[in-house]
């Protein structure tokens, strides 16, 4: 398959903080991703789309370091960071909120918040800021990763990731378990953060939302990029419906 | 030409193995000694390693029986492996000469034609310390021995001769690590001297903290000869100094077999001596002089058996005699550990007793 | 291939003592037997171990219950299927009894308290007179029928070869039959096969038993082959060798505790012969196999099954 | 058919994690619980399953108190759950893993000599609850090559599969795409028509189009019960939960 | 019973406990943090005492013991990067069974080196002479011992509670690669970590060498008390080890001193002399047995850790 063409319009091309080419990848034997290319500007925030088992995870699995890639090249900030390991792909800064939360049980919040911190960038974020955005955090800052509700959870994972003030902030299905209030509040916080020139790599299941606040959108489908392009193009592109199912 | 074949079994590796290792350096030394043949036959050892488990024990034995159809067997160590490999051994009528284990049974009821032990009776050493602490006429000895019937015996055999005041019968857990507490109990008591058995690791780390307390200026201790040999003394270095133990055996015992043996092996293995490598030696001069005396013909069992009863030779404590439970007949000496210019060694300080005969001869009916 | 599999090794062990006396090895025999007695009570660890997940590190505890108790009723008379039925059935007990106790805990812990309860046995024999002490208890070899006693290394050999396949054979299916899914299910997932209404502790505890009660019954063959049952059988070196028997073959496959038990013993066994330092070769063996093998030997035979067998 | 929850607290150490929770499941159809992150949802399926014995209170299960009946006890009498984080069998196959739960409410599992590869029936029913939950492609794969949404559908195939009265199930909808979620209400709907569901959701378009009644659980305690037009306009549940997007 | 004797009981019994912990220590921060069960931990004890052993006549005692640690240290640091860092991925039978290997093969290497006799290791000649204390005399060396043990005890907790390196190794435990996704080093974190747990096994087993036979497999009968120590404690917790070996050194040496005594007061004292030590022999086990039988996850259960 063939990416339906972003219309010509969209401008020059910004300095891309990331740039995926022709990722090929999986989980050992396992193919996954088919030849993915997209790129990310700096100060943009991505939409990453797709049904379930499309690839999106495995995407940022192998972003991150944590899986291999099998052929292509991941370029960051001028970089390339295809074979690093995760730790190296952090320090380049990367960070994560993980599919699943993956909050550590035996740590308690303010731990998660102390022992990630990494000063840089202009050293944005504290955990005290961190407790700023996510109040309820603050409450429960002695209870250990486990004792946390769901949704407590995702707001540590959240922080967890802010904390290493990063220059990409990837999110895997941040608000999934979130109940609306809460999810309005991570949105708050992410249409702060891209005012505040973070660039945000993001994953979710509410594109209606998800258009409102990405200003790029690349939708995959069975490990392949199948469209690409920006929120109006994406309102007005029956196609790219299609592929989302809804 | 024949060859006279040997199983040696005894425990070669893990924690037991310093025991081990000194009856085999000291069996292998005799060995050389004697030109690699006894009686003109050739000697031909095959070493095994019962782990200090009953049924590796058992299995090399029977491998040794069975497979190299062997003409003597030798080298266990530890009585309750012994117990477990006998009826194998004496159902195939193959001799066996211990160079160590010594249990009562064998001794007494049950002992048997095929069973033959250069070494002792397991109370031996006990028993004479007991005679020994009996004359010194203290008043209160405090025994303590591991909670398990061998100490208990230990401690039945010390009590055969011993029949001044006990202040205090105390026994131990197996395989002990901290006699803090046993110490602590034993300076509050004020004996007027220790006793105890405590075989193996166990028996070091007593020595080790007793001496450490500085309880050994204050209350002498008394031990068997197995539990303050050069094994042992290696091990403790010189806090040891003063610690009196009875022997079958010493350094200095004066005959030929016994210079020469202690020389050659300080030569060779580059260490002191210690009981159980002359034991190990001995073994192998009680073979040679069974095989000499039946001029190379292994097969005859009754022959044998007269051999090996009737064996005529000096052992690395003079001359040997067996009983007829087919334990030696023996003096026991005292020892004292001391200093001998920059080296700590037991001296020999007297005899206990003189050609003693085991508790059990009594028992023995022998077929 | 995999379902003839159990025939071949069947026929393999009626033909071995033919085999090992054609080639002059009689010795081996018994040799041979002891490693059918041991590899049942592999077997029955693992399926404690291996299927039921939970990591029993006192298995030597019903090994060394079932010799005991089987010398115990040889010194009082009894014949051979009576020290079958009573060691068995002591194990059995025991093993509920401990069991009982030790499911309330899980994981290392669980690796834990077996051992303590097995180590309290171990004091017991050590220091009971009645028991024989560090000697432990003799006792001679069960008539088997006319003139045959076990003590004949060939009648031991079958014996022990019946009783294997026969253990062998309850493992099999028990493993496959719904009581065999529940426990495998509560090893991969406990809360889940709680909460899809199985009763997890009962089954496991049940497992348990038979897995137990299995090593009993290895423990009365083990006093007919060595004549005698000592503390040694009860010890924590004998559990951990259990333990490492049914690892290196490869925890939760079918053949791991033979597998395990065949290598292990071979390799000392064969290693011993050569060398005085066997320790060290065993030692550097065992690691090389967990380093490129990490799932076991039994592992390896996967390779030519389509069906994946499942390890935790 | 009836689930009742009677005064139930459940403290955490000093945190009250439901407090005095009255709560009344009747009949088919779906009963929705909402309610913000951390406000005890969780807990109180736990303490109706089973998987927490609570401070005080009582659980009714058809009238009978079962807050002293363990989790299997409870399934016996027909009440089972799916889990807010999915727990699965990952090594098993699909089929492997449904047919087990089949397994529990067809006969005895003390079967220690019959193997139950030849239980054709058992793998039979489990391929079409696989069918049902839409995994029927996935039927010979093992669960831990599922994505994310599919493990979801899993996690409620088992709990379909031990032929639940009431089925409790804790935000089957989180992780779901939008087509997964559409099929996932589907669903609901179809299990919900002859069971008794309690559902817990953060997804209100879901919750909405399927609840019957729906009740509101901020801070361990219930602060409104209706339907749920009523619940939508509620100030309170407004103010707690629902934020403006959903106003009206 | 005097009350000076059954004080100097209970300090013995301390002392046994810290004697228990200083092996316990190294153990829980490797097996509870680090989520590894080393059996080959009693090994690089040896290595340590032996170390020692050979060092302390030619250097003198506590440069010997520097030394010791120096060299466990790096042999640690080999053998984690050349085998154990390929065994934390694996389960933990697969790690029983491996560094069950590594042990047999220390065994032996410290055999061929050293002889299969005992070597020798005395206490320094500075604290031979005992301290007065209220009441009675006590070994000097035995209170350096619970000093070191109280010191040890001391540095862990904080190590690992309070430093973000501790932070780090406890995520690590929980769940490795969301740690390295969070952008921790955990390869030359666990070489340290694991280097630094070979230097407490040697220090406890330069320390209690001259209390202690100093011969091969010396590591394994105390491995299995340092075990039941952590287990009674609670995995991975530092405080539970040191809580948990006090409880076990106190009953220990309780039950050798007291037992005897209170069973002969209740009537036959032979029964008692019997009777008495083999109680005793399996207090420790009793214990543990109950302790997990109530609290099943140890007295401190580290949060959120299996
Ligand atoms: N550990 C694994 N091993 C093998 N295959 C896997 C593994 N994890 C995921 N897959 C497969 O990879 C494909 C892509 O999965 P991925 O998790 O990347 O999808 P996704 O787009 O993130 O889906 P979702 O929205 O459900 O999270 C799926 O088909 C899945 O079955
Ligand atoms: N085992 C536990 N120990 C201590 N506190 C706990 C425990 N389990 C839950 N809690 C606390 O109880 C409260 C309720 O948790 P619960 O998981 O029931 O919330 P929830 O309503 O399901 O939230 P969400 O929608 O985020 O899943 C939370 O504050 C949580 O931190
Ligand atoms: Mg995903
Ligand atoms: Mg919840």
């Amino acid at each position: 398959m063939r990416p339906e063409s972003a219309s010509p319009e969209s401008g020059p091309p910004e300095p891309a903080l990331l740039e995926v080419t022709d990722l090929h990848g999986g989980y050992g034997s396992a193919r996954v991703l088919h030849g993915l290319s997209f790129r990310v500007g700096k100060g943009e925030t991505h939409a990453l789309l797709g049904r379930n088992g499309m690839g999106k995870t495995t995407t940022v699995r192998t972003l991150m370091g944590l899986n291999a890639a099998r052929s292509g090249r991941i370029l960051f900030d001028g970089q390339d960071i295809t074979k690093l390991s995760p730790e190296a792909v952090v320090a380049r800064g990367l960070a994560v909120v993980p599919e699943g939360r993956q909050v550590f049980p035996n740590l308690s919040v303010e731990e998660h918040l102390i022992a990630f911190h990494l000063k840089r960038h202009g050293n944005h974020w504290t955990p005290g800021r961190v407790y700023e955005l996510f109040p309820r955090l603050h409450e429960r800052r002695h209870h250990g990763g486990q004792q946390l509700s769901g949704g407590e959870q995702q707001m540590l994972a959240i922080g967890r990731a802010l904390i290493t003030n990063p220059k990409l902030l990837i999110l895997d299905e941040a608000t999934e378990g979130l109940a609306p209030l809460m999810r309005e509040e991570v949105w708050r916080c992410l249409t702060l953060l891209r005012e505040s020139g973070q660039s945000i790599l993001v994953i979710d299941k509410y594109v209606r939302r998800l258009m409102t606040l990405a200003d790029q959108h690349t939708i995959l489908e069975r490990g392949q990029v199948v469209w690409q392009g920006n929120s109006a193009q994406l309102e007005a592109d029956k196609t790219a419906w299609e592929y989302l199912s809804v | 030409q024949g060859s006279v074949k040997i199983g040696f079994v005894s425990t070669l590796s893990g924690p037991g193995s310093g025991l081990g290792v000194d009856a085999r350096d000291g069996f292998n030394l005799a060995v050389r000694h004697l030109g690699n043949k006894f009686g003109g036959l050739n000697v031909d050892v095959s070493f095994s390693d019962d782990k200090q488990d009953a049924d590796t024990a058992r299995q090399a034995v029977e491998k040794a029986i069975k497979r190299d159809k062997v003409d003597f067997l030798t080298g266990i160590i530890f009585s309750n492996l012994m117990l477990a490999v006998g009826d194998t051994i004496f159902d195939s009528k193959t001799p066996y000469v211990s160079l160590n284990a010594g249990p009562s049974q064998y001794a007494g009821k049950d002992c048997n034609p095929y069973f033959y032990n250069v070494a002792w009776q397991n109370d031996n050493l006990h028993e004479a310390m007991g005679k020994y602490v009996q004359s010194r006429k203290f008043d209160g000895v405090y025994l303590l021995a591991p909670n398990y019937p061998a100490g208990k015996d230990a401690l039945t055999g010390f009590k055969r001769f011993y029949k001044g005041k006990v202040a205090a019968e105390m026994y131990t857990k197996v395989n002990q690590l901290d006699f803090a507490a046993e110490i602590a109990q034993i300076r509050a008591a004020r004996p007027k001297a220790v006793y105890t058995f405590q075989p193996g690791g166990s028996g070091i780390n007593f020595i080790k903290q007793y001496a450490e307390a500085g309880l050994l200026k204050e209350i002498p201790l008394f031990l068997p000869g197995f539990s303050a040999d050069a094994d042992v003394i290696k091990a403790v270095g010189p806090s040891m100094v003063g610690i009196f133990n009875t022997s079958q055996w010493t350094l200095e015992l004066a005959n030929d077999t016994n210079k020469k043996f202690v020389e050659d092996f300080r030569k060779t293995y580059n260490r002191t001596p210690s009981l159980y490598a002359a034991q190990g030696y001995d073994a192998a001069l009680l073979m040679n002089e069974a095989v000499k005396d039946l001029k190379g013909n292994l097969g005859n069992d009754a022959a044998m058996r007269k051999a090996l009863e009737n064996a005529t030779f000096t052992s690395t404590h003079g001359p040997f005699k067996m009983g007829a439970n087919h334990y030696p007949i023996q003096d026991i000496y005292l020892r004292q550990v001391a200093k001998k210019g920059n080296e700590v060694v037991n001296r020999q300080v007297g005899k206990v007793f003189t050609a003693h005969v085991d508790a059990y001869a009594r028992e023995c009916k022998m077929k | 291939m995999k379902r003839a599999l159990p025939f071949l090794l069947l026929a393999l062990g009626l033909a071995l003592p033919f085999i090992l006396t054609a080639l002059g090895q009689e010795y081996y025999i018994s040799f041979a037997s002891r490693i059918l007695v041991v590899a049942l009570a592999a077997s029955a660890l693992n399926l404690i171990l291996g299927y039921g997940g939970l990591v029993s590190f006192g298995h030597a505890a019903y090994f060394g219950a079932g010799a005991y108790a089987a010398a115990l009723l040889a010194a009082k008379g009894a014949g051979f299927p009576a020290q079958l039925l009573g060691g068995t059935g002591v194990s059995a007990l025991l093993a509920f009894a401990f069991g009982w106790g030790a499911l309330r805990t899980r994981g290392v812990y669980f690796i834990m308290i077996t051992l303590a309860l097995a180590q309290m046995l171990y004091y017991l024999a050590v220091s009971s007179a009645s028991l024989g002490g560090e000697d432990g208890l003799r006792l001679s070899r069960a008539a088997l029928w006319g003139e045959v006693t076990l003590g004949d290394d060939r009648a031991m050999y079958y014996t022990a070869l019946v009783f294997l396949t026969l253990g062998l054979f309850v493992i099999w299916r028990v493993v496959h039959s719904r009581f065999g899914e529940v426990v495998q299910a509560a090893r991969d997932n406990e809360t889940r096969t709680l909460a899809l209404g199985y009763p997890v502790r009962q089954v496991q505890l049940v497992n348990f038993v038979i897995g137990g009660a299995l090593a009993g019954l290895a423990g009365v063959l083990m006093t007919q082959l060595s004549g005698f049952a000592n503390p040694s059988l009860l010890s924590w070196h004998q559990s951990g060798q259990f333990m490492m028997m049914v690892i290196l073959g490869g925890v939760g496959s079918f053949w791991a505790g033979l597998l395990g038990t065949v290598v292990l013993l071979g390799l000392e066994e064969y290693l011993g012969e050569i060398t005085e330092r066997w320790p060290l070769f065993v030692g550097l063996i065992l690691l090389g196999v967990m380093l490129f093998v990490p799932k076991g030997l039994g592992s390896l035979g996967t390779l030519f099954n389509r069906k994946k067998e499942v390890t935790p | 058919m009836s689930l009742v929850a009677e005064n139930l607290v459940k403290n955490f150490g000093a945190l009250a994690a439901t407090q005095n929770v009255n709560l009344r499941v009747e009949g088919s159809g779906v009963h929705a619980l909402i309610g913000p992150n951390g406000a005890g949802k969780t807990t109180l399926v736990n303490l109706l399953s089973g998987a927490l014995t609570p401070s005080s209170g009582r659980v009714l299960l058809d009238g009978q108190d079962v807050s002293r009946v363990d989790m299997p006890g409870r399934v016996a009498r027909g009440l089972s759950r799916t889990y807010q984080i999915t727990s699965i069998y990952p090594d098993w196959t699909v089929e492997r893993n449904i047919a087990l739960s089949v397994q529990g409410r067809s006969g005895s599992s003390f079967r220690f000599w019959q193997p139950v590869a030849h239980e054709r029936n058992l793998y039979r029913q489990a391929a079409d609850i696989a069918e049902e939950v839409g995994l029927t492609s996935r039927l010979h794969q093992p669960a831990s090559a599922l994505s994310h949404g599919e493990r979801k559908q899993l996690d409620v195939a088992l709990a379909l599969a031990s032929q639940p009265r009431f089925l409790l199930m804790d935000e089957p909808m989180a992780g779901l795409g939008h087509e997964e979620s559409g099929q996932m209400v589907q669903l609901i709907r179809r299990i919900a028509a002859t069971r008794s569901v309690l559902l817990i959701e953060h997804d209100m378009d879901a919750v909405f189009s399927l609840a019957r009644d729906v009740s509101v659980l901020v801070y361990g305690q219930i602060i409104a019960s209706g339907t749920p037009d009523a619940i939508k306009n509620d100030p309170e549940v407004q103010k707690a939960y629902l934020g403006d997007d959903h106003a009206a | 019973m005097p009350i000076d004797l059954i004080l100097e009981q209970l300090l013995n019994g301390v002392q046994f406990g810290l004697m228990l912990f200083l092996l316990a220590a190294g153990l829980t921060l490797i097996f509870g943090v680090m989520d590894l069960i080393n059996l080959a931990h009693g090994s690089l004890y040896m290595i340590g005492a032996y170390l020692t052993a050979t060092f302390a006549p030619r250097v003198g005692f506590f440069p010997a013991v520097a030394l010791a640690i120096v060299g466990t240290m790096l042999i640690g640091a080999l053998l984690e990067m050349l085998i154990i860092r390929r065994l934390y991925a694996r389960s933990h039978l697969t790690q029983v069974l491996s560094t069950f290997a590594l042990m047999l093969i220390a065994n032996e290497v410290v055999r061929m080196l050293w002889g299969a006799q005992p070597v020798a290791l005395s206490a320094p000649e500075a604290l031979s002479q005992p301290l007065q204390l209220p009441g009675f005399k006590y070994s000097a060396y035995r209170l350096f011992i619970i000093a070191a043990g109280l010191g040890v005890g001391a540095g862990l907790a904080y190590l690992v509670n309070r430093t973000r390196v501790g932070m780090w190794l406890r995520a690590g435990a929980s769940n490795r690669e969301m740690t390295r996704a969070m952008g921790v080093k955990i390869g030359p974190l666990y070489t340290l970590i694991f280097a630094l747990g070979a230097g407490l096994c040697a220090l406890a087993g330069a320390l209690l060498g001259p209390l202690l036979s100093v011969q091969v497999g010396m590591g394994e009968n105390i491995l299995i008390l340092a075990f039941v120590v952590v287990v009674i404690g609670g995995i991975g917790s530092i405080k539970g080890a040191f809580i948990g070996s006090l409880l076990v050194g106190i009953l220990d040496t309780a039950g050798r001193a007291f037992l005897p005594g209170w069973l002969s007061a209740l009537g036959n004292p032979q029964l008692a002399a019997s009777l008495g030590p083999a109680l005793a022999s399996i207090a420790i086990y009793v214990l543990m047995a109950a302790v997990l039988f109530f609290k099943p996850r140890g007295l401190f259960p580290a949060r959120g850790t299996a």
